[in-house]
């Protein structure tokens, strides 16, 4: 079985890797990748992580990324821009409920545009 | 006033080197209004993208802003790396394929890269960003042609404008009105890229 | 000077720490303390440790607690009881965006009221 | 039916033996919409609870409730142990000062368990967790009395109809439509909780 996949893009590493492990408790099969820090693991974020996570989650049932704050989404417009890929998405909503509530829709088989929507709806 | 590619490589050292004496000043324009990594985030980049150029064979200056572009994206980190990234990539592609840019092909490159920080930043003037120069820089160009003195005054002028206004975009934007009194980061160090420009065309 | 206090309760303690070390780039005398996983840090929340975060950060101007989760909501409203302290504060909002804002506001010397009235306008 | 501390002591005692053999099962009630923790919850909650209370010399029912009320706020770690704690520390609360609780003094002290966990988790009957459970056993017990079989089947088939519900509290909510066919993890502890108890009056 396929999933949508996520994106998790924080200035921090540890943000990222929290959130990860906090949905992990609850939804184990939806492909999910961290793109946290710099490349030298410093606090910021990195296009070439973000461009990587994509291609890992990516089961071409679309994907959602979400990010923290303001500079973290310029990088990821423009990894989704360089990735050339359909059904590529940055999402508006917090990275740490969002992720999850997207998490559990994606566990349960909903597709990108269903996963996004309940996702907005939450907030 | 003509640029080829061995000039063009030129203004990257140059302002790289600017960027590099300046990096604590950098970084403290962005602490009181930001997370204090300008100066780190700007040297870590243009140190990169010089030893990436330097290296190079180009035979347009659109190679090399490519280039350029591709390593500040990797390498910066910050909100600056994805702007100036955009800027010089859609300089490379406004300039593509021409080995020796013209006054108004050059120009044209300046306007695309201004465009692409624009649509990037979704930021607009007096929004206290690097478009506060980049912005009135390019407009000052496209009246007066390339005189370095002229582009070095008007470049510093924009940039010491921004002390006085309030942060819409960007980090600093957290702070509204106490980010006033403070100059913008990415306008000083846009400023260190067109000073680097008027002293390579100047033949300094 | 004192400020207005910060909690961070989150499942897990990545998270918090994460939030913590994005904030400390850009505010750093704001008082802010981490109450991240269970007493063995797993993921889950502690009531005991959200209880000396909320005493350590208590300047006297008031503490705003941030929670991931619903059910840190309910421990987070246990140990807001149990401290008997008045203006500690559970807010509604995204952990990482909003304590962001929270930190930045009280970092200006905000009042409690001032600083989660900003928060909530941010979302 | 009266209760001393002795038989509160009791009644804890046997709760913690029944989530210790059904520890697995509460945890894999928990797994399919929830975070699979349950169990483990519960098993660190009420072994703790157990220990403490076994080694203390208490006055009255209530403050054996009250030291499980304060183990269980500390060790439980999700949204059982703000629940539970909550119920057991306004049971202690209800049930204040007298050393032996007779049929309506315990119940009353029941009822304001069950108003605090509704407090507590602002949930309410037909939400799909341990309110489904002690709500109608609390009313069976103010319609009949202390009657051991008959409590236990009422927990039970309260439990078992939380089934057919859809959560719109806890962590299952977010599952929604999915989290029917599932009895809820809280709802099954709160039977072996009423199991103990019919055990204990019972005099087994
Ligand atoms: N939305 C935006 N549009 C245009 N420029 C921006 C925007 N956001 C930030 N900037 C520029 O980027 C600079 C900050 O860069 P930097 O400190 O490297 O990134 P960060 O804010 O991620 O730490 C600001 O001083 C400003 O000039
Ligand atoms: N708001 C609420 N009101 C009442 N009961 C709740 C509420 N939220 C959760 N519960 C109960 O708690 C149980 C879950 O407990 P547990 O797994 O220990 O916590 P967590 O969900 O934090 O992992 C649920 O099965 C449900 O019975
Ligand atoms: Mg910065
Ligand atoms: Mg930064
Ligand atoms: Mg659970
Ligand atoms: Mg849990």
């Amino acid at each position: 079985m396929t999933y949508v996949g996520l994106v998790l893009i924080s200035h921090s590493s540890k943000i990222a890797e929290g959130v990860k492990e906090l949905i992990r408790q609850v939804v184990k099969d939806v492909p999910i990748e961290t793109a946290g820090g710099t490349e030298e693991n410093g606090i910021g974020t990195s296009i070439d992580k973000i461009q990587a996570a994509i291609s890992k989650v990516d089961q071409g049932r679309g994907v959602l990324l979400f990010y923290d704050l303001g500079s973290a989404k310029m990088n990821a417009e423009m990894a989704i821009e360089m990735s050339g890929l359909e059904n590529v998405r940055l999402i508006e909503a917090p990275i740490v409920e969002g992720a999850y509530v997207a998490a559990v829709e994606a566990g349960m088989g909903k597709e990108l545009d269903e996963v996004e929507k309940r996702v907005k709806a939450s907030f | 006033m003509e640029i080829n590619a061995t000039l063009a490589v030129q203004w990257i050292e140059k302002t790289n080197e600017k960027i590099q004496e300046n990096k604590e000043y950098l970084t403290s324009l962005d602490r009181p209004i930001g997370d204090g990594d300008h100066g780190l985030n700007m040297s870590r980049g243009f140190k990169e993208a010089v030893e990436k150029v330097k290296a190079g064979n180009y035979p347009t200056p659109a190679d090399v802003f490519k280039d350029v572009a591709m390593t500040l994206v990797s390498k910066v980190g910050g909100a600056s790396g994805p702007l100036f990234g955009t800027a010089f990539l859609k300089m490379s592609v406004a300039t593509a394929g021409q080995q020796v840019l013209n006054e108004s092909a050059f120009v044209k490159g300046l306007e695309a890269a201004l465009d692409g920080i624009k649509q990037r930043g979704k930021a607009t003037t007096g929004e206290k960003t690097m478009v506060d120069v980049w912005e009135p820089v390019v407009e000052w160009l496209q009246d007066n042609g390339f005189e370095p003195e002229g582009l070095l005054a008007e470049a510093e002028g924009a940039m010491n404008a921004t002390k006085n206004l309030t942060a819409t975009k960007g980090r600093a934007a957290y702070f509204k009105e106490k980010s006033v009194g403070h100059i913008d980061a990415g306008a000083a160090s846009s400023y260190y890229v067109f000073a680097a420009l008027a002293e390579v065309l100047g033949g300094k």
